[in-house]
């Protein structure tokens, strides 16, 4: 009977502790910077228009290829009197976010930092009722950031704290 | 719903075989006759496999014979109590059922909503496709899905179960559990959070309260 | 043909069906009561909250899980037997609610205190054995019929034992009226006097009542719920109903007759109210006692269970059966008594850990450090 | 039409029928009975009683007929809890919780595992003798018989008289301690005589089983 | 007639009870068939055996234990039914009946020794 | 009170019925429970005799108890023959079984 | 290992391996080391190579009395490769072991007579290349559905699934934009 | 089917189908144990119901694409399962990893150990039927390690964070500090197990003497692990062929002596406390700064043409990557050896002749994960 009243003891020992439960939809635990929920599109608040190019790169670089990129001739270049040095610019966008393994390569290739993680809560709280609005398209990729919502961590590869 | 018997006959061929009496392994090809190269999605074995599950949702019978304005009530209070205890069936797949667990765990807690997992289908209301969903395994969801009483409810949570996620490339992975069985909610992510899960089934408790109306769920 | 119920003068049937209703309502209500605190309860022990949203502090949680049962299709497979399943239900609840009969509740309110009171519970519960049988066998699923028999040897195994125990203290009390019982415990509990028949006794209600560490018949990790599995809606329900209601009532006849029931030991002459919460505070800590073995022993296996029961109870139960006598038919005081129970209880716990802990080989696994890899060519580095 | 009926099950049409069967049968005896009672044609313990006899009947011709065995060991149980009843009604309150726990705790599981252990629970539905009318002869002159002589003969002016339950335990063990023992001597014989059997039963059929294998 | 009456009253409740917990369950079962939504498939009536179908009609080979356990809660029962009277009463008879009862139990304990000797409570 | 003719008759009636079992059953096990209905119905009347007639209406119970008492042994017993009969001859019938010799 | 690597002879660095004792212990049979990144590698003719295998095992000098992985490697043309990865617990050895299959014979011996752990990775290994091991005493499938073993994934000729997309005219140049 | 019912027919056996989908089977898993009276004569597992074709993927994504697939054969053990995949592709593309990655990856693989074996206690007290409480214990420690991972690698399981060369990126600033305080939590939940199961006279009951397997049994069945180490075979890659910097490091190899179920929980128990000893090891040895990735990688890694067999000590055992590379950026073949499948095959050898109930905890006691069996 010793190691079952040891048992009963230990048991009721976490009896006194306190609930270690996270309150979820009343509270939200702050989520660490790194933190990947799903790939967002970044807005470039000083010229008014996204970082994107539509290089393709991060479409290639999918490994279950859930993006879809179609990029146009920026508007905005400067050569057509614009203020932007981009010449070409993202013109549609999807991400099946119901795809997307969250690896981050696609952050990792883009050569512009026109993309990145959504490390805020919204990126997780969103579970539909149809799986095509998981299909994510332009404004819904851009509008998090363009609406400054995201503290944005582009993480480069290899790189150190100091 | 009529199961085709080429549906029974796949899903009985599941049954144990004594080794002895194991037939000769198939996959011994002479190589003489060239190997067949069958464009995935297309096997022939694998239709009666995914002959989708029609939702029949059944009508109450206070539906019937009460008037209408006397229904509002009961449909309220049945669908308050349904929707503050939902059972799912303990049902994991694959690596999304860790995380499922982990909701259930000490530090998100689901009974908070009144959520506890039951052992059978036969008790449980909601169920969790928490993974990936195989050809092979595909059979066996059919059938547990049916076996749930109504009002039941699905859960596809995350990428896997909702449209094959990472492994879609792979012939042998079922494109999403909604091949097979209606889908309520979807969970993207891989895996989803346990907030994520928990904000599916606050989803899915509006979704009830929504559809009081039809006493289909 | 009268009796009174509260001081007024009835008919017997009405008087009878009045306290019958009383009884059910309390039930209902306990028996939710009871979910709801367990599942509290056995939060708190794994450092959660527990059910919180629904209604204030979750109180309505067992309310809604009620409500979601009666509004849930019950099915029945279609190879199962009709009749035994149709009235599997009935036949294990039917015997549970009989036991309310003989409980007292306060001084002077229960339903009636049958001379052999002890003896009529006895047999109302073991009816219920035949219903297990009938929900497995009717079931024609493999879980069930296994949790079954199961359930069936385990309850045939356990009453033994209950039974001796009680007779134990009938034999020492000299009644098996709850009442008369009761009302011998006014200064001492039996409890004192009989503490290795309460233990016993306490170890066969946890069998009777299919808690861990005897719930083989419907543990989920092997038998998928036992003989319920293929139950489903309000019919399951009653399952748990019923299983809940011999939790109250197994509780109650232990506080009735161990722990004196809704006396005070110092002092008496109470009000009913204070009546009524001390049965509730005796009752409630067997509960959680049961509650708090439960979430923290492993579960035996049925040879172990069996063996158990056979090999260390019931050969205790008689002896302390022929030790009571022997001290009562020689006059001997009450200390001899006292004495005997707590050597028992000694000797109880010891043969337990023995009985149930006999390693079959030698056990252990030793710490033995290696001798460093040798330097070969092959091996990477 | 049947699912628009309100029965307690899912529902088919062996419950539906067999259930209005069955208080279409129980209904006038009930009817009848209880305007007896509330004519004051009967007592009380009468109507009781006559409710009682009429479930030991129809237990024992269920048990007596049914062909599926483990119905008819549960229509036993229903029998023999009717003949609790009756001894709870002839105001012995102690053989009547006897006859419940003995029988229905106790012999009714012996039977049921008696009846898993043979395969008669897998292919429940059994096949009688041939020779029926035969017996349904017999039964009923006897029967009859008996019926006769009970109504035949005058049993004096009848009392009743109960026991006390603790003068009942002392007349046991003042006058019958002798008989007591003997009953204890032949429940260890009995004890002894099924081990040997299903020892012997047990090896026999892992002999069966070797030769099989 | 008094006792007869006075017994009659005592258990009168026991009767009602059953019928009351009939009454209960059976309303219960009304209650949800009015509630719940019915729908005839034809798979969810199929035996649950973890997502397959099921291999046969549940066998039940039950272990020769599980019989030789009734045998011995039988006997030991009828033991019980006797100890019951002997508790209220051998106090009054004296030592003789106290003894008798210690043979009565010391018999069947012989009982249960030779089916413990003989492995019957052993499972294997 | 109830008249005692009621019981007698009743346990007539039960008696007769379990002869009936006894004779047109096959099955052992089935025998066996008619067996049971007999000796319930012997049971009552053995009562119904003490209460009513005897004087001091203690006999009639004991005898009663030890019907019961009696009646449970030998189900354990025949039960446990009838089971090694199964076990060797593969079937629980009496017909068959004395046809096969033992 | 493509052809014009296998033509070369055993290379200096196979000094520092154990082919010497895997020779001695494979004498007689026509065995052919080569050196990988980490490990020996032996290729043994398909006919000898459960012999080999079994010599490896019982040789008291290298004691290779462990299976880490059986599996194989589909070379289109130059058929396929039964690879054996085998680990010596007492003397901490490791060697690599392979047996080219022609693709117009996929045949070769069952290893689970040198060792019980070649059962269920032979079945994984038949129902994934094709390749019939004689005398497994259990040929049933493993991980493939029972009804779907007509094809054999891992092969490079089978082909992948194709992904619904629900998103999207395809990736390209749009031309409405200025 | 109707052969087989035939012979069903003949048997007095009762054939019990477990899994797939059964509480305890810890995914889908599926046996079917023929059961005489309580006692188990014959298993028949089936597996491959989570079987999605990694190996096959992974030869169509280059390596960096790859990872993320390794993740998902070993959803318990990320880390090192990661750890195998970029062991292989740094030995064929000749990559030297910086020091202070190597001790980072040490410490989250062990780390990540901690994690999964107590994933294992968990599971395996609710086998053995207490009831909740040790899943809960469990997950108190796991989440304290998950939200270490998530801050260090963003993903609560699947991290993708060792990349071939070094690791994605450096470790938070004060990464020392959590990893000591969550070592703290660890080890009052490894105490915690060890005063709930391990001396309950309930729990030794049950697993003691059950489903034992002799040494030279576990080795020709080619178990690995933990479950081999039970059986008193002191084999562990981490000694025997050091990898990372386990040569630098003292720590013990658990064995057991009997090979039975208690033994299997116990080393790993033990292990969890030479896990707990070598993360604080290498927390001292490990260098404060300097890089994690070699100076210019390529864009787009590509391997020479080679072939190389790495086995790391994962917490289930000994798990292998097999990788053939013809040139280019990815892998011409890659085969997981998963320990997992061959601990699963012994199943039948211990279990055949227990109870249910023992069946059940033996099948519990080797901690399978479903999809590195079926992959
Ligand atoms: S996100 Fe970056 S990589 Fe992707 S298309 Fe835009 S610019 Fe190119
Ligand atoms: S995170 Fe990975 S899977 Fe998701 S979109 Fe980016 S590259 Fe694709
Ligand atoms: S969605 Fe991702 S995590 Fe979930 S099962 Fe699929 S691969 Fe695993």
């Amino acid at each position: 009977m010793k190691g079952i009243a040891r048992s009963m003891l230990t048991t009721l020992s976490t009896f006194a502790r306190k609930p270690v439960t996270r309150n979820y939809p009343d509270f939200h635990r702050p989520l660490p910077k790194t933190d990947r929920a799903f790939p967002l599109l970044l807005w470039d608040q000083e010229i008014d228009e996204p970082f994107c190019t539509g290089c393709h790169a991060c479409e290639r670089a999918c490994p279950v290829e859930c993006m879809t990129v179609l990029m146009k001739d920026n508007p905005n270049h400067k050569s057509v009197g614009g203020n932007s040095s981009r010449r070409k610019i993202i013109d549609k966008f999807w991400i099946d976010y119901a795809r997307c393994m969250r690896c981050n390569i696609c952050v990792e290739v883009c050569n512009f930092d026109a993309i990145s993680m959504n490390n805020t809560w919204t990126g997780h709280e969103t579970s539909v009722y149809d799986r095509q609005d998981l299909v994510m398209d332009l404004q819904q990729l851009l509008s998090q950031s363009r609406a400054g919502q995201i503290q944005e961590w582009v993480p480069v590869i290899g790189q150190t704290n100091d | 719903m009529a199961v085709t018997p080429a549906e029974e006959a796949v899903a009985t061929t599941d049954a144990p075989e004594a080794p002895t009496t194991a037939p000769e392994i198939p996959s011994t090809v002479p190589a003489e006759e060239p190997i067949p190269v069958i464009i995935p999605g297309e096997h022939p074995n694998e239709a009666p496999r995914l002959v989708p599950v029609p939702h029949v949702p059944g009508k109450a019978l206070y539906k019937q014979i009460l008037p209408g304005v006397m229904q509002v009530p009961l449909d309220l209070v049945l669908a308050a109590s349904r929707k503050s205890s939902l059972w799912p069936m303990t049902f994991g797949l694959a690596c999304c059922a860790i995380e499922m667990i982990g909701t259930y765990m000490a530090h998100y807690d689901l009974d908070r909503f009144g959520i506890v997992p039951w052992p059978s289908p036969r008790q449980s209301d909601v169920m969790i496709v928490a993974g990936t969903v195989t050809k092979k395994m595909a059979p066996a969801v059919k059938l547990l899905y049916e076996q749930m009483p109504n009002p039941k409810w699905v859960i596809s949570m995350g990428a896997c179960a909702t449209n094959g996620g990472p492994y879609t490339r792979y012939d042998r992975v079922l494109q999403g559990v909604d091949k097979i069985i209606p889908v309520d909610v979807y969970v993207p992510g891989c895996p989803p959070r346990p907030e994520a899960l928990i904000d599916s089934f606050l989803a899915l408790q509006e979704k009830i309260m929504e559809e009081r109306k039809s006493t289909g769920r | 043909m009268t009796a009174d119920l509260f001081g007024l003068e009835l008919n017997v049937w009405a008087d009878a069906a009045i306290r019958l209703v009383l009884i059910v309502t309390l039930m209902t209500v306990v028996v939710m009561g009871l979910i709801y605190l367990e599942r509290k309860i056995i939060a708190r022990f794994n450092q959660r909250i527990g059910p919180q949203r629904t209604g204030p502090f979750g109180l309505l949680q067992s309310v809604a899980d009620a409500l979601k049962l009666v509004g849930k299709e019950d099915l029945r497979p279609r190879s199962a037997d009709a009749w035994t399943f149709e009235l599997g239900p009935y036949f294990i609840f039917i015997p549970v609610f009989l036991g309310f009969v003989i409980v007292p509740f306060v001084a002077d309110w229960h339903i009636r205190l049958l001379d052999l009171g002890l003896l009529y519970f006895i047999a109302a519960s073991s009816l219920s054995i035949i219903g297990w049988v009938m929900a497995g066998w009717g079931s024609d699923n493999r879980y069930a019929m296994i949790g079954a028999l199961r359930a069936a040897a385990q309850g045939i195994s356990y009453e033994l034992p209950l039974v001796l125990a009680l007779v134990a203290v009938g034999i020492y009390a000299g009644t098996f009226n709850l009442g008369e019982m009761i009302a011998q415990q006014d200064v001492v509990p039996f409890i004192v006097w009989q503490p290795m028949a309460a233990l016993i006794f306490f170890i066969a209600a946890l069998a009777e009542l299919n808690r861990t560490p005897f719930d083989i018949p419907v543990g989920e990790s092997e038998v998928v719920g036992g003989p319920f599995v293929e139950y489903s809606g309000i019919r399951w329900s009653m399952f748990f109903l019923a299983e809940y209601a011999a939790l109250f009532i197994m509780s109650l006849v232990f506080s009735a007759v161990f722990l004196g029931g809704f006396l005070w030991p110092f002092g008496d002459d109470l009000g009913r109210l204070f009546q009524a919460a001390l049965t509730t505070a005796k009752a409630g800590l067997f509960f959680f006692v049961v509650v708090w073995i439960r979430i923290s022993v492993p579960r035996l296996r049925i040879d172990q269970l069996m063996s158990y029961s056979w090999k260390v109870l019931l050969p205790l139960a008689l002896v302390q059966v022929l030790v009571n006598g022997l001290v009562l038919v020689n006059g001997w005081s009450e200390v001899i008594l006292l004495a005997f129970g707590l050597v028992g209880v000694a000797v109880l716990a010891t043969v337990t850990g023995r009985a149930v802990a006999a390693p079959r080989i030698r056990p252990g696994a030793a710490r033995r450090p290696l001798a460093p890899a040798p330097a070969h060519g092959e091996a990477a580095s | 039409m049947f699912d628009r009926l309100p029965l307690p099950s899912q529902f088919d049409r062996t419950i539906v029928a067999g259930g209005t069967v069955a208080v279409l049968v129980a209904a006038p005896v009930l009817v009848v009975l209880l305007a007896l009672l509330f004519a004051d044609e009967i007592s009380a313990p009468e109507f009781v009683f006559f409710v009682a006899a009429a479930v030991i009947m129809a237990g024992a011709l269920g048990a007596v007929l049914m062909p599926n065995v483990v119905h008819a060991a549960l229509s036993l149980v229903a029998t023999l809890l009717g003949v609790a009843g009756i001894y709870l009604l002839l105001l012995s309150e102690f053989i009547a919780l006897v006859q419940v726990l003995v029988y229905g705790g106790g012999v009714v599981i012996l039977l049921l595992f008696a009846l898993m252990l043979t395969n008669a629970a897998d292919d429940p539905v059994v096949s009688d003798g041939t020779q029926k009318p035969f017996a349904l002869i017999v039964a009923a002159i006897m029967g009859s018989l008996f019926v006769a002589v009970m109504l035949d003969a005058q049993w004096g002016n009848p009392s009743a008289t109960v026991v006390p339950f603790s003068e009942f335990g002392a007349r046991i063990f003042r006058d019958f301690s002798v008989p007591v023992i003997v009953v204890a001597i032949l429940l260890d014989i009995a004890l002894t005589g099924a081990f040997v059997n299903a020892r012997r039963a047990e090896e026999t059929t892992d002999q069966v089983e070797e030769a099989a294998a | 007639m008094a006792q007869a009456d006075a017994l009659y009253v005592q258990y009168l409740p026991v009767l009602l009870a059953a019928i009351v917990g009939f009454i209960l369950v059976f309303t219960a079962l009304i209650g949800s068939r009015l509630l719940a939504p019915f729908s005839e498939e034809r798979e969810k009536a199929t035996t649950y055996e973890c997502g397959m179908l099921p291999l046969r009609r549940a066998s039940t080979n039950v272990g020769m234990r599980f019989y030789l356990y009734a045998i011995l809660f039988v006997v030991f029962d009828v033991e019980a039914v006797f100890i019951f009277p002997w508790a209220l009463s051998f106090v009054g008879i004296g030592q003789f009946a106290y003894w008798s009862m210690v043979v009565f139990i010391g018999i069947l304990g012989l009982g249960l020794g030779y089916a413990w000797k003989k492995g019957a409570l052993q499972w294997r | 009170m109830i008249p005692i003719e009621n019981f007698l008759v009743l346990s007539a009636l039960l008696f007769a019925i379990g002869f009936y079992g006894v004779l047109a059953r096959r099955s052992a096990i089935l025998i066996l429970m008619s067996v049971e209905l007999m000796l319930a119905a012997v049971a009552i009347n053995f009562i119904a005799f003490a209460t009513y007639l005897d004087a001091d209406a203690f006999s009639g119970l004991v005898f009663a108890l030890f019907v019961i008492t009696v009646a449970a042994a030998e189900v354990g017993l025949a039960l446990g023959i009838v089971l090694r009969l199964y076990r060797e001859r593969r079937t629980a019938n009496v017909d068959e079984a004395n046809r096969l010799k033992w | 290992m493509t052809s014009d690597q296998t033509e070369t002879a055993p290379a200096p660095d196979l000094s520092s391996t154990i082919w010497s004792e895997v020779d001695r212990a494979l004498a007689g049979i026509t065995a052919r080391p080569e050196k990988a990144v980490l490990d020996l590698v032996v290729y043994i003719p398909r006919d000898e190579v459960i012999e080999g295998l079994r010599r490896l095992k019982k040789d008291e000098g290298l004691a290779f009395d462990y299976l880490r992985s059986l599996t194989a490697v589909d070379l289109e043309e130059e058929g396929m490769e039964v690879v054996y990865h085998l680990y010596s617990t007492t003397k901490r050895l490791n060697v690599t072991v392979k047996a080219s299959l022609p693709n117009d014979d996929l045949t070769i011996d069952t290893a689970t007579t040198v060792w019980k752990a070649a059962n269920w990775l032979e079945r994984e290994t038949a129902e994934m290349f094709g390749i019939r091991f004689n005398g497994h005493p259990d040929p049933r499938t493993l991980l493939m559905p029972e009804d779907m073993t007509d094809t054999f994934p891992l092969r490079k000729s089978h082909p992948l699934a194709e992904i619904e997309v629900l998103q999207g005219e395809g990736m390209g140049y749009s031309e409405e934009g200025e | 089917m109707v052969t087989e019912h035939a012979q069903e027919f003949e048997t007095q056996d009762l054939l019990l189908n477990v899994g797939p989908q059964h509480p305890s089977t810890h995914g889908v898993f599926r046996m079917v144990l023929s059961v005489d009276g309580e006692v188990v004569r014959d298993v028949v597992p089936y597996i491959g119901y989570l079987h999605r074709g990694a190996e096959k993927l992974c030869e169509t994504m280059d390596y960096r694409q790859g990872i993320g697939f390794m993740d998902r054969t070993e959803y318990l053990a990320a880390f090192n399962a990661e750890l195998s995949y970029v062991m292989a592709v740094e030995a064929l593309a000749e990559l030297e990893v910086p020091e202070r990655a190597q001790w980072i990856r040490m410490i989250l693989c062990e780390l990540n150990r901690l994690s999964s074996h107590f994933m294992f206690l968990g599971a395996f007290g609710i086998d053995v039927g207490v009831f909740a409480t040790p899943f809960i214990y469990a997950w108190r420690e796991r989440e304290e390690l998950i939200d270490l991972f998530e801050e260090v690698s963003g993903d609560r399981m699947m991290y993708a964070y060792f990349r071939p060369g070094g690791l994605a990126w450096d470790v938070p600033r004060n990464f020392k500090d959590r990893v000591r305080q969550v070592l703290k939590s660890a080890r009052q939940g490894v105490a915690d197990f060890n005063h709930l199961l391990t001396e309950n006279e309930i729990f030794l009951a049950r697993t003691r003497g059950v489903g034992a397997i002799s040494a030279a049994e576990a080795i020709e069945w080619g178990m690995s692990g933990p479950s081999i180490r039970a059986s008193g075979v002191p084999l562990d890659v981490r000694k025997d062929e050091p990898y990372l910097k386990y040569d630098q490091v003292d720590f013990d190899v658990i064995v057991g002596q009997n090979g039975d179920v208690y033994d299997r929980y116990y080393c790993r128990l033990m292990e969890m406390h030479e896990s707990i000893k070598i993360v604080e090891q290498c927390l001292d040895k490990m260098p404060d700064s300097g890089p994690i990735m070699p100076e210019k990688m390529p864009r787009m890694l590509r391997t020479a043409p080679g072939e190389v067999y790495i086995r790391t000590e994962a917490p289930r055992g000994e798990y292998g990557i097999y990788l053939v590379s013809k040139g280019g950026n990815r892998p011409y073949r890659l085969k997981v050896r998963s320990a997992c499948i061959s601990n699963l095959q012994a199943l039948k050898d211990m279990s055949v002749g227990q109870y249910v109930a023992d069946a059940i905890i033996v099948l519990g006691s080797i901690d399978i994960v479903l999809s590195e069996v079926d992959r």
